[in-house]
This record gives structure tokens, sequence and C-alpha cells, in this order.
């Protein structure tokens, strides 16, 4: 029974999510029947997955008890740079989706290098990045547009039946990386890094390196989060990055992830992050203002942040309390 | 010595201003094992960091094996068949047992993947090898306790199968029949030929299982001898040196007077576990001391009666005849209480600050003329402390980081001699202090009295009570076991009370 | 103000059957370049079912759009080929854009209306809508792709126009401050373009450029900026947000030139004012009224040009009349151009400003 | 103080020079980006040009006061842009309607007030990361000034005292610059010569020792960032007199350059350790850089990379490292 609800708090974060994913889905089905169609799924999974990777992104790195606000940017900067270079022919394809890649791993190492190595505090240093490759993305694309041929497009947003293809997109990421990380010893690494940095360095574990590998894997899932979207708008836009910062970051709270590392898995935010997108599109199925839309936005976000403060102020001491201070 | 495992040669570690150790050898043979012993400070945890890799010497070289090493990490370490259990603890709340025993060792799947039935099976197969096979492997490890836990770290070193294994006190957090049960795991080791080093503050347990024994003082090795030719006497006056004779020179202060009423009444004091009812009168003029083996609750009391405790508190706490039990550090402050704590780096000041405004903090109300700081009075109150306490310092601008370890302790306690208060709480204020600075702030402690003032003092270094306290509370459990005053008290009288039912370990 | 209002609705009864009317359409959609394709006509019985999918929301522009939309559709002759019409606004956030489509696609609109967040971003999405056998109209910012209609004032022109203006205006070997909009726009690159196709005849003139972000506030800031460095301007090129640059002028007390902007009453009234000699050309927020009426249009069976531009108005100082051209008792921020006569789109204020 | 202090010259000296080298530090980059200034133009020597940087100074220097008081404590404060935002379309549109200057201003006080209190709940009192918890609360007032004025400009009558702060002239100085000559005497004298500046330090260097310590840690919070919300909503209205309109996109410039100038100005985000003085040069320098920036005609994606690239650098090397 003590196991169980153990285990019943540890998925309080995932649980909530899926009701509210639910009753979303719900409320958007009753007011729009023809959402459960094969071409309503498929839009539905395309409007959430890329909140999803970036929430993923945003997730390894909480968990080491840092945080990237980078996120946005290294989508868009892919998003621009796979726009700009992707020619029509498959050689090209497959060239430009693995030099995306690779750019996500390295603007995810230039992030690892200034927190782990350059020791500099997480929160300035992906500030300051953040900023670097948006310069680059308006440097590369200073205005919307580029080209993505329709193979590649269609690849990634279309469906087959009622599977749309880019949540087998996600269902990919996860299966190829995520699973793979977190049933190694990295994952582990990256837990117990999080959990206490001073025991993790005196069980040798390598920490610097440890740090610089959650980065690289928030950049990997975001060049992913870049590559979709470039699918799904067939273009590039120096700035199509910019929303998914915060809300990666409102993604994985609402998925039950902790600010202060060490706790985490790929389900909440995934949850958190179709939840965050979908709701927008049902408030204004149900017609509610676009101009209610920030504030609900920014209320859900308050109210997820305040309750996981309110859970802390149950803390015994003062000193549990105030220990837990922010990055 | 070509036998010996372990060799260090002239290991020397300063931190700033004061010397950890300075040039301290040893060496090791397999099927040995050698007790480190020392007062709190003397540098054992020092050594053991370096020959963990968790902290590179200043100088001096390490072999194992015969072979010179460079442990210049801890992985560094385990590689060269070195595990260490730390006297604080390096595990992870929020993993299981046996992903905290086998972290970076996991057995791997041919994918890389972990294979954490096999983990299991191997983390339950080591707790029962060493004899604790009620803690289930994949509990999670912030459910356990805190001996729990201990044992598990325990099974985490073991598991390396190291050739030498350290323990830096692991007994402090075990009761009696763990401590049993970790002595028999330790013999069994050494029947396999394994070299152990063994810290303990409690004599009975280094004459059960030592071959012999090495005693630090000051961060210098003062003697070194097999266990036959081991005493406890000789050993404590190897650990404590001349001073003890200097402290032992000071009397102690007279005994309060018993018809002045109580200044502070502690009723049944009660937080779940960890104080369970404790009670006991304070009047002006006394000193009196906590004492008890480490984690007992006599911290967590002082804690309670600072406010340090948000919620959980039962029970009353009586001052000058009013209840004023306090939930928040202000409270506390606003009834008469000071609170000088051990932890000077994250509880006790500013470290980049200037001394001259550690020392104001308490009294920034009382400074106030209109909006603004009155400077020169200030300037006066600082000086006056800063001489008072003769703290060495540059200028009363300079951080407070500049400073040594002792004269960091000696500001603390300035900025509550600032604010003057009713009750001074202190909490081992001479962790990590040399002998002059201790000597000031034994001064100070009796100068206090000597005002009226209440003081509770809680130390870990067992000499202090003689010569400070009028009366000594033993704590055991998060209670009071008992309690002895005037001249019956001393380091004996105290140990007999703490170790009450462990003293049968030596049998 | 209500007696106008009334006037308007009966004026607007008589256009009715113009509507849809070849003639009338052919006056207001003028074919972009002369090889742009006519699109083919639709056969559907009305009313129809349209769907509005704005982008970016918050900002004076907008809301007049948003609320000429409201106003246009319940103009009576409009309202006999409505059936429901329906505003969803995105913000400029691409994928929630697409996905909105999307959404409207399930919904069996007859027609969506657009104003892009990126024009690139959702042609395919907009294929889709049209291979379902929707109508999409785009306007303001187009899109790239061929199946939609666009429908847009042309930029070009109107950053020429102002451009010919001022060289007329302006005494030679002066320098010409041009306060762009925001940088990497498609419309700032088009009206600069124009621009400069003029004054590359008068290599005399120098160039001053800064980026004015479209917004007042930033105008004031670089003209400021740039007033510091440069004494000897003749002439602002402005567009919207050229209230800002104007009232940098005058704040430093600068020599007041010749100077062009779009419709911005604040503008308006402050180049009227202080006499200066202006012209405007706005981008009109009634260009949503254009594009309802061409979805209409190619609903009930008319062709129209694959991209059309509505012709250009522009207004110098001394043609403003108050209260007609602009209304010295509205904020400063109203966008003023709310009627396309050429097209037969006439809005009145009150439904504009609420 | 001779009697209590035995002279430890070999000591005081390095470390004095070190406290002064990081008090000068700001001042010798904006002195270097000043000179580049005038090598791009020559009119950066005039007093009218800077007269005019002087403005755009004072606005972000007045934002900074609060953002340093917040990163002084060891937070931030990211949600300046739409309490600016608010305020100027709030105040205005009230003063249209009331045409009392106090109201106008009591308004805008008010709004900051509320802004300072709820970022105070959220950071104090829940313990939320004052950076993820600001942020939210800018897209909270942006949701409320969007439903507020229905997304659209509501009046361009704008009380004639704000315009008087933003555009008014003090002889050839111009008014903004005196006001904010006047809020940072104030600022220096509160943090240094005050318990309230006293506290912040204290907070800032140890949350837990401050608490330990007596200071009272909610009432400083409030303080600070109720400062810092009626800084902004303070701006909020300069920026409406100085365009003579509120307007959306008025804040939209005040969410990094502030953290900027307090970090140029050499205050540890951390908290703890710098002022208010080094803020002034930061601010100057932020607005010095912009100008610049412009005069050169950089591409917008050139600029960020060499902002973003110069605020790494000072972090990397002085500013924000962590200790171990
Ligand atoms: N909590 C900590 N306590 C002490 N030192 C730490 C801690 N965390 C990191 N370090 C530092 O990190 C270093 C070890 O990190 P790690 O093993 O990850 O580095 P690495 O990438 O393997 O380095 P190398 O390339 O030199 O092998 C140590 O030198 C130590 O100084
Ligand atoms: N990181 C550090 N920085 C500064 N001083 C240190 C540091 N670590 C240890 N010291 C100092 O070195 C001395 C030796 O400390 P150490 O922890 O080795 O003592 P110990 O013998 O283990 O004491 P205990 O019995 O209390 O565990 C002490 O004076 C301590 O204050
Ligand atoms: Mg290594
Ligand atoms: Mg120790």
């Amino acid at each position: 029974m003590r196991r169980f609800r153990e285990r019943l708090g540890d998925h309080i974060g995932p649980l909530c999510c899926a009701i509210g994913v639910v009753a979303v889905v719900i409320v958007y089905a009753v007011y729009q029947p023809a959402v459960l169609s094969a071409f309503g799924i498929a839009s539905l999974a395309n409007a959430s997955v890329t909140l999803a990777l970036a929430g993923l992104g945003q997730t390894v790195v909480l968990m080491t008890g840092a945080l990237d606000l980078s996120i946005g940017s290294e989508i868009s900067l892919v998003n621009c740079f796979a726009a700009t270079f992707m020619g029509g022919s498959t050689t090209s394809i497959v060239l430009v989706v693995v030099a995306s890649l690779l750019i996500g791993l390295a603007v995810g190492a230039i992030n690892g290098l200034v927190v782990a190595y350059g020791r500099v505090a997480p929160l300035i240093a992906t500030f300051c990045t953040s900023f670097v490759y948006a310069g680059i993305s308006l440097t590369l694309r200073p205005q919307p547009g580029g080209s993505i041929p329709d193979s590649f497009a269609n690849l990634l947003t279309g469906n087959w039946g009622l599977l749309p293809f880019s949540a087998l997109l996600l269902l990919l990421a996860v299966l190829v990386i995520w699973l793979p990380v977190f049933r190694s010893r990295l994952g582990r690494f990256i837990l117990a890094y999080g959990d206490n940095p001073e025991s993790a360095f005196a069980s040798g574990i390598p920490v610097r390196k440890v740090g610089m590998a959650a980065y690289m894997l928030a950049g990997l899932f975001a060049a992913i989060a870049g590559l979709f979207l470039a699918a799904e708008t067939t273009s590039g836009d120096p700035s199509i990055g910019n929303v998914y910062t915060l809300n990666s970051l409102a993604a994985a709270v609402l998925g039950g992830v902790a600010l202060t590392g060490g706790r985490g898995g790929m389900l909440g935010p995934i949850l958190g992050a179709i939840l965050l997108s979908i709701i927008l599109n049902v408030l204004s199925i149900v017609g509610i203002s676009a101009f209610w839309q920030d504030f609900i936005e920014g209320g859900i976000l308050m109210l997820v942040l305040g309750l996981a403060g309110i859970r802390l102020l149950r803390a015994q001491s003062w000193m549990t309390l105030l220990g837990r201070s922010q990055s | 010595m070509p036998d010996a495992v372990l060799r260090a040669e002239g290991l020397t570690k300063r931190y700033g201003g004061i010397t950890a150790l300075e040039d301290v050898s040893l060496s090791l043979a397999a099927g040995e094992v050698l007790a480190l012993l020392g007062a709190n400070g003397a540098g054992k945890s020092t050594l053991v960091k370096m020959l963990s890799g968790n902290v590179t010497p200043d100088s001096g070289s390490i072999a194992i094996g015969g072979a010179e090493r460079h442990l210049t990490s801890p992985r560094v370490a385990f590689e060269a068949g070195v595990a260490t259990v730390h006297q604080e603890l390096s595990l992870f709340g929020s993993l299981t047992v046996a992903q905290n025993i086998l972290i970076g060792r996991e057995a791997l799947g041919r994918l890389g993947h972990i294979k954490e039935e096999t983990s299991l099976r191997r983390a339950t197969a080591l707790l029962a090898e060493i004899g604790v096979p009620d803690i289930a492997a994949d509990a999670r490890l912030g459910t356990l306790s805190l001996a729990q836990r201990q044992l598990v770290e325990i099974a985490k070193a073991i598991s390396f199968d190291p050739r030498v294994l350290i323990l830096d006190e692991p007994t402090s957090a075990l009761g009696l029949t763990d401590v049993h049960r970790l002595l028999s795991v330790v013999r069994g080791l050494r029947a396999k030929g394994r070299a152990i080093i063994f810290i303990s503050h409690r004599m009975e347990e280094i004459e059960t299982i030592a071959d012999s024994v090495t005693i630090l003082r000051s961060g210098r090795k003062v003697g070194a001898f097999p266990r036959q030719s081991f005493t406890r006497d000789r050993a404590l006056e190897l650990m404590l040196g001349e001073t003890q004779q200097q402290l032992h020179a000071v009397p102690p202060p007279p005994p309060a007077v018993q018809t002045t009423p109580p200044i502070l009444q502690v009723a049944d004091l009660r937080l779940d576990g960890r104080l369970n009812g404790v009670s006991f009168d304070l009047r002006p003029g006394e000193v009196l001391g906590l004492a008890g083996l480490e984690g007992q609750g006599q911290k967590d009391m002082l804690f309670a009666l600072f406010g340090l405790f948000r919620r959980g508190l039962r029970g009353d706490v009586i001052i000058r005849g009013q209840a004023r039990r306090a939930s928040r550090p202000l409270q506390a402050i606003a009834a008469g209480l000071a609170f000088i704590p051990d932890d000077r780096k994250n509880m006790g000041g500013f470290m980049f600050l200037p001394i001259a405004h550690n020392i104001a903090v308490t009294i920034l109300d009382r400074l106030r003329r209109f909006l603004f700081l009155n400077a020169r009075r200030e300037t006066a109150i600082v000086a006056e402390l800063i001489q008072r306490l003769a703290i060495k310092c540059a200028s009363a601008d300079a951080p407070l980081g500049s400073l040594s370890g002792g004269n960091q302790q000696k500001v603390i306690a300035a900025k509550w001699l600032a604010f003057e208060r009713d009750i001074y709480l202190f909490c081992d204020p001479t962790r990590g202090v040399d002998a002059g600075a201790r000597e000031t702030i034994y001064a100070t402690i009796r100068d206090l009295a000597a005002a009226g003032k209440g003081i509770i003092l809680y130390s870990t270094d067992m000499v202090e009570f003689p010569i400070l306290c009028s009366r000594v509370l033993v704590f055991r459990g998060g209670k009071i076991a008992g309690s002895v005053s005037g001249a019956e008290v001393s380091e004996e009288s105290i140990l007999a009370l703490s170790f009450q039912d462990t003293g049968a370990v030596a049998a | 103000a209500l007696m106008v209002a009334a006037g308007f609705l009966t004026a607007s009864a008589a256009y009715a059957q113009s509507l849809t009317d070849p003639a009338s359409l052919e006056k207001c959609f003028v074919k972009a370049s002369a090889d742009t394709p006519m699109m083919p006509a639709k056969h559907k019985t009305g009313p129809y079912k349209i769907a509005f999918s704005n982008s970016l929301y918050g900002n004076n522009w907008r809301t007049e759009m948003l609320n000429i939309a409201s106003a246009y559709v319940k103009q009576p002759d409009v309202a006999a080929h409505i059936a429901s019409f329906k505003i969803f606004n995105s913000g400029n956030d691409v994928s929630q854009q697409i996905s909105q489509i999307r959404s409207m696609i399930l919904s069996g609109y007859d027609a969506i209306v657009v104003d892009a967040a990126s024009p690139t971003g959702l042609d395919s999405v907009i294929n889709q809508a049209v291979k379902q056998g929707i109508v999409v109209v785009a306007f303001d910012n187009t899109v790239g792709t061929t199946k939609a209609i666009n429908v847009n004032e042309d930029q070009t022109e109107m950053g020429r126009q102002w451009a010919q203006f001022l060289v007329k205006q302006v005494p030679a070997n002066k320098t010409i401050l041009m306060v762009r909009g925001l940088a990497g726009a498609t419309v700032d690159n088009d009206q600069v373009d124009g621009a400069k196709s003029v004054f590359k005849d008068h290599p005399d003139l120098k160039l001053v450029e800064v980026y004015g972000g479209w917004d007042v506030g930033t105008n004031q800031k670089v003209t400021a900026d740039a007033l510091a460095t440069n004494h000897d301007i003749g002439g602002v090129w402005g567009t919207e947000g050229a209230t800002g640059a104007l009232q940098a002028i005058l704040q430093v007390h600068a020599p007041l030139v010749p100077m062009t902007g779009e419709s911005d009453n604040g503008f308006m009234m402050l180049a009227t004012e202080n006499k200066i000699p202006a012209m405007v050309i706005g981008q009109s927020p009634a260009l949503v009224a254009v594009a309802i009426r061409a979805a209409i249009a190619t609903l009930s069976g008319q062709s129209l040009p694959q991209s059309a531009n509505v012709p250009l108005t522009a207004l110098t100082t001394d043609e403003m009349k108050p209260d007609v051209d602009f209304f010295p008792k509205l904020p400063g921020s109203f966008v003023t151009n709310i009627s396309i006569p050429q097209c037969e789109v006439h809005i009145p204020v009150t439904e504009v400003v609420k | 103080m001779s009697a209590a202090t035995e002279a430890q010259p070999g000591r005081a000296g390095p470390r004095l020079s070190a406290s002064i080298k990081r008090a000068a530090l700001p001042w010798l980059i904006l002195a270097v980006v000043y000179a580049l200034c005038v090598i791009a133009s020559a009119d950066f020597l005039t007093w009218h040009t800077i007269r005019l940087q002087l403005i755009q100074a004072a606005f972000i220097g007045l934002v900074a006061i609060g953002e340093t008081l917040a990163i002084l404590i060891g937070h931030i404060d990211l949600s300046i842009p739409w309490t600016i935002t608010l305020t100027g379309m709030f105040a205005t549109n009230l003063y249209a309607a009331h045409p009392h200057e106090w109201v106008a201003f009591g308004a805008a006080i008010g709004i900051g007030v509320a802004v300072g209190l709820v970022n105070m709940l959220g950071v104090y009192v829940l313990r939320v990361n004052s950076l993820i918890w600001t942020l939210s609360i800018n897209l909270m007032l942006q949701g409320i000034t969007l439903i507020y004025t229905n997304a659209a400009a509501p009046t361009t009558v704008v009380p004639p005292a704000a315009k008087f702060l933003a555009l008014g002239m003090v002889g050839d100085i111009p008014m903004a610059a005196v006001l904010w000559a006047v809020c940072a005497i104030i600022v220096i004298g509160a943090l240094r010569f005050t318990p309230f500046g006293r506290a912040v330090y204290a907070l800032g260097s140890n949350e837990l020792v401050a608490l330990l310590s007596g200071v009272r840690l909610a009432r400083t919070y409030a303080a600070v960032f109720i400062t810092s919300g009626v800084m902004a909503a303070l701006v909020g209205l300069l920026l409406s007199g100085y365009s003579s309109q509120a307007y959306l996109g008025m804040g939209d410039d005040y969410l990094l350059p502030p953290v900027a100038a307090v970090v140029i100005g050499g205050s540890r985000l951390a908290g703890g350790e710098g002022g208010y003085g080094g803020s002034i040069a930061g601010a100057m320098t932020v607005i010095l850089l912009e100008a610049m920036l412009i005069t050169l005609n950089v591409s917008q994606g050139e600029r960020e990379i060499v902002f973003g690239a110069i605020l790494l650098a000072l972090a990397f090397l002085f500013l924000g490292r962590r200790r171990r």
C-alpha cells in the first residue's frame, strides 16, 4: 500500500496531465466531432509534437538540476538551416537532416561547455547563448522563407489511417534516444547528478561529462523539433522557436518534472505538451477571444508553479525551505 | 614492509590559513584493520578524502599495491581499489537501494542497457552478505532511516570488492545491533585479506576491531602503535595533548543558584521521532550542556528552541513565564534567544560581506536614526567587539571569508554579543577552531554566564563540558537519558550515560 | 454619427447586386502583373460558411481590421451571401495557425480567409484545404502558394509613390531619412525596393536608413538618433508609425521637412496642424472586406486573378479634410482608411471604434 | 577603530584595489563603448546627441533600479515589459476619463505595487524560481493588457506631468536625466546607508544566515519587488509621455536590457555583491551599444550575436561564475 502511494506520488504529474488531455479532447470532440477523424487526430498530433520534443529536451536538462533557456533559439536555428539548405533530392534531404541533428548536438555541446566546464550559472549561460543562436538564425535567414520538399513534409506531417506520422516521429525519438539513454548508465548518471551533485562526484560519476551530455541531448531533441517545424511549415522562420522556451519549461513542470533536478520521466512532459498545445486550440473553438489566450496560458503556469510551491511549504524546517533557494 | 597494500607518505593539506593535515604517513597491510583516532577537526576526514580521490594533497604521495597513484578523482581511486564510506553519505534519495549500491557499475546488456533484474539480484545478495536482508533492494533510498542508509552506503563500498576499504565514522548513526552486524562484516573482510581503515570516536569499537591504531592531533600524526599496546588513557592523552591539561587548569564556573526562577522552561518537547519528550529548566547564569552521541536530538533541541522548525513541534517552551515556542527565528529572537551555529559556511555568516556588516546585522533596527544607519555608533560597537573578542582582521571592512575559521566563529558570536539577549544557544561553537580561539570562546561563554545570561551549549567535543558546564543533559534517542551537575560533570560520567546500552560492545 | 451610419447602410444596399458583378469586380481586383493567371470559379449555392484565420493580434491595425470584418459581414448585401462567419486568432505562431486551419478544414467551411503568420509556412495546409474544395483567400500578409487567391495593396508601388512625392519636394543635395519598418519583413523590402527604384535616378540625394519597427515609439527613438547625427535632412520617407518620426522632429525642433507615411490619424493631425507637406497612402484594414468579397465572388461563380492588387489612394496635406479623411476626436493611433470605395467597401467609423 | 584592528597592510592592499577595480570596471567598459561611438560618428561628441542618449538611458536606468535590487537579493525580475505596457495603457486611459494627474500617477503606482506583491508572493512565499515565475507574470500581464485594451491603443491624451518628465528640460539638461539622478541618489543612499540596504545584501549573500540573524525577509522581498514594479510602472508613464501615447509594443525593449545593464554594472547574478552605481554605467553602455550598432547599420542578427557574446564573455570572465 505504501509502495503504491509512493508510486502514485511519483506519477501524479503525468496522471493529472492525462486526465486533463482526456477532458480537453472530450470538449473538443463535443464542439467538433470531426476531430476524431484521421485528419483530426493528425492535426492534434502535429500541433503537439514540437512542444513535446522541446519539453523532452528541457526535461533532460532539468533532471540534472540546471535549465536551458536556449531551446527556442536552437529550434529556430535548425529550422532556418533546414529550410535554407534542404534541396529536393533524397541525398540532400538526408544530408541536411543529418547535419541538422549534428547542429543540435553542437549547440548543446556549446551550452554544456559553458555550464559544465566554464562553470557559468546555467541561467545566464543559456540566456546568453540563446541570443547568439537567435542571431545566427537571423543572419542565416533574415526573413521567413526557404523551402522544404513535399516528400519530406509529407513524411513527417501526413498520416496513415488513424496513425499520424508526427506521432510516429515522437515515438521514434523516444524509442531511439530517450529510452536507450535512460536505460543506460548515462541516464542513471543524469538522475543521480541532479539528485545530489556532491554525492555524484564522490561516487565516481564523470559529472562534467554528464552535464555536457544533458545539454547535448536537449540540443538533439530541439533539432528534431526544428526539423519537424520545417516540415510542417515547409519553410524556415528565425523567430519560430521563441514560444518554445518558456512553454517547454511549462510542459515539463506540468508533467511533474522537478526544477530542482533528480526527478522526471518522459511521459509527463509529453502529456503536458499535448495539454498545453490542444488547450489553445480548444479555447478558440469554444469561442474564447484570442486576447484571453496569453492570460490563460500565464494563469495555468502560475497555478502549476504555485501548486508545486505549496507542496514545498509543507517542509518541516526552514533549512530545507531556504536550502531549495533558486538556481 | 613489502606487503603494504596502501602506503601514504608525507600527506599535507591546507585550506587557506588552516592546516588540516601536515606530513602524515601511513601504511596498511592486507588483512589489517587500522583504527584512526583523533579529536574533532584533527584531520581524519581530510586524510580519508585524499585516499579516496576527493581532495588532492598539497604534497605527499600515495602508493597502492606498491605502485604510486595520483588519485585525482574518486573514479581513479575506485579503479585503484580504494572504496570509501564517507562521513557525509554519498547516496541519492530518489534512486532505489540497488541503483545506489551499483551506481556506475550496473550490469549491462548487449545493447548497453542496464539489466535491472541482475542489479537487483546482486544488490540483494550483497545486503544479505553484510547481514541486513531486511533492507529491500528495490526500496527508494529516500524512504529509509538514517541507520539503514548508513548500511546501504557500506554495502555500496563493499560492492567494489576493494583492496582497501575506508570507513569514516560508519557507526555514528547505528544502534547496538547494527554496530554488531557491521563489526562482523569488517571481520569477515579482514579474513579475506582486505585492508581496512576504520574511524570511530567509540573506544569500545576500536578495542574490539583494530589491529593497529594511528592517532592524529591538529593535523599531525602523534602516535601509532599495535593494538596490544593500546590503552584508552594513552590514546586520550595523545589525542587531546597539552590542550587538555591547559583546559583543565581553568576552574569550572560555579553551579547556578537554584533559588533564582528559571529563565527558560522546556516541557515535553516533541518533534516527530527526533525529539521524544524533552523537559528541563535553565536558570540565569547557568551553562547547560547538551551531550550524547551524535544525532541523539541535541542539535534538534537547539534548532527547535530557535524556531528553525516550521511545523511538527509539540510541547511547551516558557521564557520568563511566558509561552514562547517559536516557529520562526524572528519569534525566538524576540523572545530573547541568540543562536550561534556550527555550520559556519551555510548558517554562520555572510562570507563576502564586510566583518562590520556581519556583526551589525542583528542590530539594524537599533542603529536606525531616522531612515539611516548611525554609522558612528555602528563603527564604535563593531570596534569594541573586535577588540573584546580579539578578532584578528585587517580591518572591519574586510570580507568575513578572508578570516581564519576560528576568527569567523568569533565574528558570529560577536553579532549576538552586539544584540544582547537573555539566552544564548551555542551549537558546537568550537568546531574546527584552533586552541587560541577556543579559549576566547570559552571566556566569552563564561562572561555571559557571569552576566546572568542563560546558556545552552551543544558540543561534539566531550572535554568542553567539564570545563564549561554547571550541568549537562545527556541525550539518547531524542530523550534526556540522564543528567549530571556540579562536580559530577566529567567525560567519564557523560560517556557512561551516553553508552548505557551500547557499552556492552566491548565484550 | 448615427445618421451617417444609417446613410451608409442605405447606400450599401444599393450595391447589393454589384457585390458579384463582373464589371465591379474588375475595378477592384487588378491583376498584380500582366501574366497573373485567373483563378477558376466555383459554383456553389450560397449562403456560404466562411472562416477567417487571423495571425497576429494586438495592434491597432489588426484590431480595426477584425472589427471591419465583423461589421462587413453584417451589411445586408454581404449577409445575404453568408450562412456563418467565424474569426480565429492564432497569434504569430505558425504551427498554431496551421492547426487552426486544419481544424477549419474539418469543420467543412466553404471558404477560408487568411492573414498569414508566415509567407511560406501555411502553403502546405492551404493546398490541403484547396484540395478539399475550399476557397482560400489570403490578404495583407499573403501566401506563396498559387492555389490561394492573394489580395493586397501593391507595396512596391506604395513605396514608389512616396518617393516620387519626396523627390518633387526635397531640394537637391539633401539627405532623405528612410524610416523603414521591420527588418526582414517582405512588406518592408517591397516598399523600400519601390522607393529605391525612384531614388536611384536622383543620385544627389543622400539616403540614411533606420528601422522603426512600424510602431510610433521605435520610430520616434530611431528618428531622434538619426536627427542627432544628420543635420541636413530634407525629407523623411516614413511608413507605418511615421507619427513617431514626426514627433521626434517636433521634439528636437529640427526643421520641418516633407514627409510620407501611412494613414495614421495622428500623423495627419500633426501634418495639417504644422502644415508639413506630407503624403499618406495606407495599407487599409478594410482589405479584409475585400478578401471576404473575393471569397463570395469566387464561390458564386466569378473568376478572379490569382494575385490581385487593390488600387491605391494617395492623399496630400492640402487634401486632408477633418472628420472625413482624419478624425481630430479619435486617438492618434486610429488607422483612417477604413473604406475602399473602388471595391465598394464602405465601413462607418462607428463600427470600427468601439 | 585603530585599537581594534591590527594593521595588515599587505592583506588590505590587494583587496581594496580589487574592490576599486570592480567598481571602476563598468565605467571603463562605458568609456570604451563611448570611444567606439565617437569613432563611428563624431556627432557623439555633441551635447545634443549625448542628451538624446541620456533620455533613453534614463528609461533603462530607472527600471534597472528594480532589476538591480532583485539581482542583489539573488533573484531576477522579468515581468517589467508588460508592467510598463499595462501601466501606460491603463494610466493614460484613466487620465483621459478623469483628467487629474494624481489619478494617473496613483493608478500607475497601484499597478506597480500589485505586480510587485504578486512577484513576491511567488518568489518568497511559494519559493518558485524567480525567472520562471516573473516570466509567467509577464505573460499574464500581457493577457490582461490585451483584454483590457481590446488590443487597441485607446488614447493620445497623456498627463502633462508624464510628458514633462520624459521630454522636459531643466536648462540644458533633460528632465528624465534629472529624475534618474534623483532616483539613483536615493537608491545608492538606501543601499549604502540604511538598514534596508544591509538587509538586501544580507539576503542576497545567504538567505538562511539572514533568517537566523533576524533580518526581516518578507519585508525585504516585498520592498525589492514592489520597487521594481513601481519603477516599471513609472517608466510606463514616462514612455507614454515620450510618445504622447501608450502603445502595445512599448515594453518590448525592457526584458533583457535592464538585466544586461545590471550585469555589465558588475553586480553578481547570484546576489549579494554589486550595487546601483555600476548599473548606471551599465544602462548607458547598453544604450550606447545600441546607438552605435544602429549608426553602423549592423544587421539585427549580427546585433544579437554580438550582444549575447559580449554578455557571455563578461559572465565567463568575472560575473556569474558558480563557486565550488
Ligand atoms: N561536487 C564536486 N565536488 C568537487 N569537485 C567537483 C565536483 N563536481 C565536479 N568537480 C570537478 O570535476 C572534475 C571531475 O569531473 P569529470 O570527471 O566529469 O571530468 P572529466 O570530463 O572526466 O574530466 P577529464 O576530461 O579531465 O577526465 C574534478 O576535477 C573536480 O574538480
Ligand atoms: N573544505 C574545507 N575548507 C576549509 N577547511 C576545511 C575544509 N575541510 C576541512 N577543513 C578543516 O580541516 C580540519 C580537519 O577537518 P577534518 O574534517 O579532516 O576533521 P576530522 O578529524 O574528520 O573531524 P571529525 O571527527 O569532526 O570528523 C578542520 O579544522 C576543518 O575545519
Ligand atoms: Mg575523465
Ligand atoms: Mg571527520
